[in-house]
């Protein structure tokens, strides 16, 4: 069964007088790894800002599992099951590692903003926070300040809190940025490992990492999608080399 | 008709002189982003100068020499105090700035004590250049108006066209960029702080003789100069000269018109022998609540439009 | 974290037991407490009767103190002019003993003497304190508030206008006035006693305007309500503001020529004086005390006090009601013949004083002492000028007129309560 | 047993040192000190539940807690007309808590949209606007002269009249334990882990569902429940509520106590209240000084300590956790940074007083005391000795805290290396 887990209609964006997204329209199925490509300064990112609520959109509309999302407020959207991780590491440093991941998970688990009841003697969140730690492979690293880890191991968490709020359609942003070599496939290998049953949407910078994981690509250029499909399609695609993949990818 | 001109013409001699104030403080925001709660501390510490200085060698060399020595004053505070707290944060920053005030109000009454001191207008300028309803308005205040204009141009034309300036400018809207501009942006940290000080500093010299120069004239004034440069919209030079003349004044409005505020009241219930506390509202009028305004103005704008009236991002 | 807590509590404990192993030493002299600011913004203030105190047992010490021997001695207990903190010393005075304290720096913190004294001597029978107050002057004290442990040796709101009301009256010249106070309690007072007794002693006059201000500093700049007194036509104006409000109020009105009179209260304190620089000269503005050192025929052991209190400080004399207050004092524990409160407190009711412009009583019916006052102006011409903390402003008080104790008697609405 | 100890046994210490410390402790003097004491922890870590757990700077939390003090002494002076039903005196401080928690939900909706800056100026506007409305209302402020209370009233149940200052005592050390307790435990919660959050990353909190704003809000409000409890409890302590307990002094007051204490640590408010009511209530008595000593400390704290003296405390944590033993080795660099700081503090001290003297000094005197040594303050030896001191321990400073922080550091190393193996 393949239904549609996000999809945005004739998307626009303007800051100003500029136009920085001009008509997106983009259809992500359940359960896939969809990868956003495209060079900078093409409105990835604001594609995601957009997706999450971080900025209203100028015209058009965004639909997560059918329900229309569009300029809803960012916790609305993280309620409603769209989870996203940030190009910039973005954790809360001072807590520990654990900490950020319980944080993380609370909402979905319906413990809301109550302050009737310990968050350490819950042992359904304490439970699922150790679950994750060990997917992600943070487990030796649970009572360390978030601030304190390794560049990679904050990767590795930001992916954490994501899947922690138990969303199933998550957003990544450059998960892999400013890795090593040996890092990135680390790296693959977490998301891949945590992507069953979810929708991921990825964008990123690493032709490698995007070839090895989306099951489809769309090119992002100008604030317009050039073309979307399975790897190898977009790979053949001559609009595509002459836009954007030059001679990079062979 | 004539009343409302007059009381113009009031609101805007009171108004420049709140703008000098706001002036400096609008800038250190503009390139630092620090909200300086200390900067009403050197506008005392300015009218303090003078006075010291003026009492040996008279005024003018007063309003060359005091706001050096605060301008450099404020560098060595920056330089020493400030700089090592801006990576902690604003709020640091801000705690910092606040810790200032609270010392510098002590620093002065150690110096020169706890009453009012004896800073006088300038002879030369103190006699009556024109008369308007039977008031006389003091060659001194005309005085005031000119050096306020004055600065406004300065830094109008600073902002526009010097190096500085235009950092000043990138760093409003881009505030993580100022590091990657490349100048040595500490110096220019501390002389933007220092300069921003002594603008404050020749507010102190020119208005503390009209003001009274005495340790809590910082503390009354301070908050005041917040509200206005919050309501101009941080770091926007217009905004602060804006706002500085609708506090004035709508604080000789309020107080001249005199007007009931009891029909207000009256819609919401409030009858004219109210008793218990509606007994109060009863007879309020805009002057009685006159310096509350500026106040409840700071609230409402902060919730309404939390950038303020000309500013380019929020608070 | 537990280890914190416990090196806390360790620390407490140990500072407040080093703290209560403090004993109180024996008492030789009579101890009195003056609880006033001495620390803080206004602490200049409270340190100057500090210092006028002092100086005034100092007298009585001299002479060989009371009851045949024993000396008093004034006990600085600081408030910084809050209302907690003047509660906190006032349970240091219980503590320490002491049966009579002194305040008079806000009426505030004066209310809340009289009423912690009230519940202390409920509470307590048999450690009676008394207060004596020196300057706080709300009416009500001595009216619907009065009590039998307070006594004021300051003219309340009502004497101080009724003084000036009747110098008022006295200038023919003066046909309109205007009143502008601070909006709180002591500026309300002062408005209505006004609008009172200028109805009774002087229904020539007319009231053209009567502005409450907010008080404390909070006006910068007074020139709307100049114009407005400009506008109303009036050549005097009536104003009980003080400290800041004064100040702002007279370099502006100087400055805008507005050339009315000033009617004052406190105009004339010395650190107002300081504050209107070279606008004091200008200013044509009178104030109401019980003295000034400019006026003539007073009595000479008034000169040789001044003289002496000058020898040391060298500050301008300006409230003599503190050198009463300390001899009425020293006078009532002789007449009782023992220290106690009680009987100090029943011989102070109706005891009598010879002061700078005659005889003043301590009224027993709500112990408000009766006194002559003097209304003065600033001018260039006497001969004492100010002086304050190393400063000559180079302007004196000259009398204009003295309003006797027939002008400054009022009725009392109090109805005293006696142990 | 041990486990029960293990857990509580920081509570049951507390409350045998709050029940005790009248034994101790006779004075009116020091137990009204201990009372107010008592108050200010409560106010200074509900404070810090704004400043240290939700990263909010208030300059103006007091309006909560007066606004509290004036209702609670208007029903107390009801309750003693007999115009208003009775409400024993040790649950009043319940009813102070809903009128902060009234109001700090109404102002909060407003205020806490956004952090920062923005926050901080409207609670200045908020403060100004109430201090300024004490003049203006008068029939519920009273303008300057405050509202007048008496806690001696109705029923005494057991002969408890709360007319002694002891027994208000215990009243206020059982709501200090209580209220501690509370916002101890609050800090434990969803709720409480999530102000943390909203503190250090507001943006992210977003995306994991949560609205900052309902955070914030919940937060100010909770706060101002318990800075409305400790303003009650001020009113019958003191029995007196003035504009003051609104105003920004009073706000800026418990700002300096929670930093000084140090706000990111919760017994930081703690060790912040009793320290500065201490020295407040004591050394104003020996020195003119005292604020500016008090605005020194803040900023010192500011800059060079974040967590405040707590979290100097807290940093040798470790040490003594895992090896107490190692303080040995630290003993002399501490003494010597240590003792450096003091000179160098000493001799600021002398010059900050000679100076006061010199400025506030009433008479022609020049002879004063300074550090119990008869000096004239007029001659240049004490100004030089004061100066030479200062100057002395600047530079020692320079030496020994290097010093200082290499024996930390390597106590500290010698700890990991513990726990590693």
């Amino acid at each position: 069964m393949s239904t549609t887990a996000i999809e945005l209609r004739s998307v626009h964006k303007n800051f100003g007088a500029t136009e920085i997204i001009r008509g997106v329209d983009l259809a992500i199925e359940q359960a896939k790894i969809h990868a956003i490509i495209g060079p900078n300064g093409a409105g990835k990112s604001t594609l995601f800002n957009l997706m999450t609520g971080l900025h209203p959109l100028t015209a058009g509309s965004i639909h997560l599992k059918g329900r229309e999302i569009s300029s809803q407020a960012p916790y609305d959207i993280a309620r409603a099951g769209l989870a996203r991780s940030f190009q910039v590491t973005n954790i809360f440093a001072n807590m520990s590692v654990f900490e950020n991941i319980r944080c993380g998970m609370m909402w979905d688990r319906g413990y809301k903003y109550s302050f009737w009841r310990f968050a350490g003697r819950q042992r359904d969140l304490t439970e699922n926070c150790e679950a994750i730690l060990q997917q992600t492979g943070l487990t030796s690293r649970r009572n360390v300040p978030a601030g304190l880890l390794s560049y990679s191991d904050q990767r590795a968490l930001e992916i954490a809190i994501t899947l922690a709020s138990g969303a199933d359609v998550i957003l990544l942003d450059e998960p892999t940025a400013g890795m090593s070599r040996s890092e990135t496939t680390q790296a693959v290998d977490l998301i891949r490992a945590v992507s069953d049953n979810k929708t991921l949407v990825i964008v990123e910078h690493d032709m490698g990492v995007v070839f090895d994981l989306a099951d489809t690509i769309s090119v992002l250029v100008y604030g317009e999608i050039i073309a979307s499909g399975a790897p190898e399609e977009i790979r053949g695609d001559p609009k595509v080399r002459e836009a954007y993949l030059g001679a990079e990818v062979d | 008709m004539e009343v409302f001109l007059f009381s113009m013409f009031n609101g805007v001699l009171y108004g420049m002189l709140l703008f000098m104030l706001a002036s400096g403080l609008t800038l250190i925001f503009s390139l630092m982003g620090v909200l300086n709660f200390a900067h009403a501390s050197f506008f005392m510490l300015g009218a303090y100068f003078a006075y010291q200085i003026s009492k040996y060698v008279g005024f003018w060399p007063a309003l060359v020499f005091a706001p050096l020595l605060v301008g450099v004053v404020g560098a060595a505070v920056e330089r020493y105090g400030l700089r090592p707290v801006h990576r902690f944060g604003h709020v640091a920053e801000l705690l910092f700035t606040f810790g200032l005030a609270f010392v510098m109000e002590e620093v002065i009454q150690m110096i020169w004590g706890k009453v009012p001191v004896p800073y006088d207008v300038p002879a030369a300028l103190n006699f009556a250049a024109f008369t308007w309803r039977g008031l006389d308005y003091s060659a001194y205040r005309l005085f005031m108006l000119v050096v306020s204009v004055g600065i406004f141009v300065a830094l109008f034309l600073f902002i526009a066209k010097t190096r500085v300036g235009l950092m000043i400018q990138a760093a409003l809207s881009h505030p993580q960029m100022v590091q990657s501009l490349g100048h040595d942006v500490p110096t220019i940290f501390m002389w933007t702080f220092g300069f921003g000080c002594a603008l404050a500093g020749i507010a102190g010299v020119i208005g503390g003789n009209v003001l009274g120069t005495e340790p809590a004239m910082a503390i009354t004034l301070g908050p005041i100069v917040f509200v206005v440069i919050v309501i101009g919209g941080l770091g926007s030079l217009w905004g602060a000269l804006i706002a500085a003349l609708f506090i004035g004044i709508m604080d000789n409005m309020a107080i001249s018109y005199d007007i009931a505020l009891f029909p207000i009241f009256a819609m919401f219930g409030v009858e004219r022998e109210a008793e218990g506390i509606m007994r109060d509202l009863v007879d309020l009028t805009t002057g009685g609540i006159a310096p509350v305004l500026p106040y409840l103005l700071l609230v409402l704008m902060l919730i309404f439009r939390p950038r303020g009236l000309f500013g380019t991002r929020d608070v | 974290m537990k280890h914190v807590m416990k090196l806390l509590f360790a620390g407490v404990v140990a500072v407040v037991f080093a703290v209560s192993t403090q004993t109180a030493k024996a008492v030789d002299t009579i101890k009195i407490g003056l609880i006033e600011p001495l620390s803080g913004r206004i602490a200049a203030v409270g340190k100057d009767a500090l210092d006028a105190f002092t100086f005034a047992a100092d007298q009585i010490n001299k002479k060989g103190g009371v009851l045949g021997g024993i000396q008093l001695e004034i006990i600085g207990l600081d408030n910084a002019m809050n209302a907690e903190k003047t509660t906190e010393q006032l349970k240091k005075a219980v503590d320490q003993g002491l049966s009579y304290v002194i305040q008079g720096i806000g009426s505030n913190h004066a209310g809340n003497i009289i009423k912690f004294i009230d519940k202390h001597n409920k509470r307590n029978p048999g450690k009676e304190m008394v207060f004596l107050n020196h300057s706080a002057v709300t009416t009500a004290f001595t009216n619907e508030l009065c009590s039998f442990w307070h006594f004021r040796f300051d003219a309340n709101v009502d004497q101080k206008v009724a003084a000036l009301v009747t110098q008022i009256n006295r200038d023919s010249s003066i046909k309109k006035v205007y009143m502008l106070n601070q909006n709180y309690a002591y500026g309300k007072s002062f408005q209505s006693a006004a609008q009172r007794l200028l109805a009774e002693r002087a229904p020539n006059v007319e009231i053209v305007g009567n502005e409450l201000i907010q008080p404390f500093g909070k006006v910068q700049d007074f020139t709307p309500y100049i114009a407005k007194i400009k506008a109303s036509g009036a050549d005097t104006v009536l104003t009980g503001n003080w400290g800041p409000d004064m100040i702002r109020f007279v370099k502006g009105a100087v400055s805008s020529g507005l050339d009315t009179q000033f009617y004052t209260i406190y105009g004339g304190l010395t650190s107002s004086i300081g504050g209107y620089g070279s606008d004091a000269k200008a200013v044509n503005l009178k104030q109401v005390t019980e003295m000034h050192e400019n006026h003539d025929g007073m009595p000479d052991d008034v000169h040789e006090y001044i003289a002496g209190y000058l020898a040391k400080y060298s500050d301008t004399w300006y409230a003599d009601r503190q050198r009463w207050l300390i001899y009425m004092l020293a006078a009532a524990i002789d007449k009782a013949g023992t220290a106690a409160p009680i009987p100090v407190a029943k011989a102070l009711e109706g005891m009598t004083f010879d002061g700078p412009l005659g005889q003043v009583t301590m009224r027993a019916d709500d112990h408000q002492l009766q006194m002559p006052l003097v209304v003065s102006s600033i001018t260039e011409k006497a001969p004492k000028s100010v002086k304050y903390k190393g400063n000559d402003f180079g302007v004196a008080f000259s009398t204009d007129g003295v309003a006797d104790l027939a002008a400054t008697t009022l009725p009392t609405t109090c109805e005293m309560k006696r142990p | 047993m041990a486990g029960i100890l293990q857990r509580w046994g920081v509570w049951i210490a507390a409350a045998a040192v709050i029940l005790v410390m009248p034994v101790f402790v006779t004075s009116g003097f020091y137990i009204t000190m201990l009372n107010q004491m008592g108050v200010l922890i409560i106010f200074a870590l509900a404070y810090n539940m704004l400043l240290g757990q939700g990263g909010m700077l208030s300059f103006g939390h007091a309006v909560y807690f007066g606004l509290a003090g004036y209702t609670v002494a208007h029903y107390l002076n009801g309750i003693g007309e007999e115009t208003l039903p009775y409400l024993p005196v040790s649950l009043i401080p319940i009813m102070g808590g809903a009128v902060g928690l009234f109001f700090g939900v109404l102002i909060g909706f407003v205020s806490t949209r956004r952090a920062g800056t923005t926050f901080a100026m409207i609670s200045l506007g908020f403060a100004e606007m109430v201090t300024a409305l004490t003049l203006v209302v008068v029939t519920f402020f009273n303008g300057e002269e405050g509202i007048q209370t008496d806690r001696w009233v109705g029923p005494e149940p057991l002969g408890i009249t709360f007319g002694s200052d002891v027994q208000v005592y215990y009243l206020i050390g059982a709501w200090c334990l209580i209220a501690t307790a509370a916002m101890y435990a609050l800090t434990r919660t969803p709720f409480g882990r999530m102000c943390n959050a909203v503190r250090d990353n507001p943006e992210r909190v977003q995306f994991i569902g949560y609205s900052t704003h309902r955070i914030r809000w919940l937060a100010f409000s909770l706060s101002s429940f318990f800075a409305g409890l400790a303003g009650a409890l001020h009113a019958v302590n003191v029995e007196h509520v003035g504009f003051e307990t609104v105003g920004l002094a009073q706000s800026g007051l418990v700002l300096f106590m929670v930093w000084i204490g140090g706000a990111g640590i919760f017994m930081g408010p703690i060790l912040g209240a009793i320290l500065i009511t201490l020295l407040n209530s004591n050394l104003s008595d020996f020195t003119d000084a005292w604020y500016l000593y008090l605005g020194l400390l803040f900023m010192t704290v500011v800059m060079f300590a974040r967590n405040g003296l707590a979290g100097l405390i807290v940093m040798h944590e470790p040490i003594w956790k895992i090896k107490i033993g190692l303080f040995q080795k630290m003993i002399v660099p501490y003494a010597l940074g240590i003792g450096s700081t003091l000179l160098a503090v000493a001799g600021a001290i002398g010059i900050i007083e000679l100076a006061y003297f010199m400025s506030t000094r009433t008479t022609a005197e020049t002879i004063t005391h300074l550090y119990w040594v008869e000096i004239d303050a007029a001659g240049p030896v004490p100004w030089i000795a004061s100066a030479a001191a200062l100057a002395a321990g600047f530079a020692a400073c320079t030496r020994t805290y290097p010093i200082m922080a290499a024996s930390y550091n390597g106590a500290i190393a010698e700890v990991k290396a513990l726990v590693a193996s």
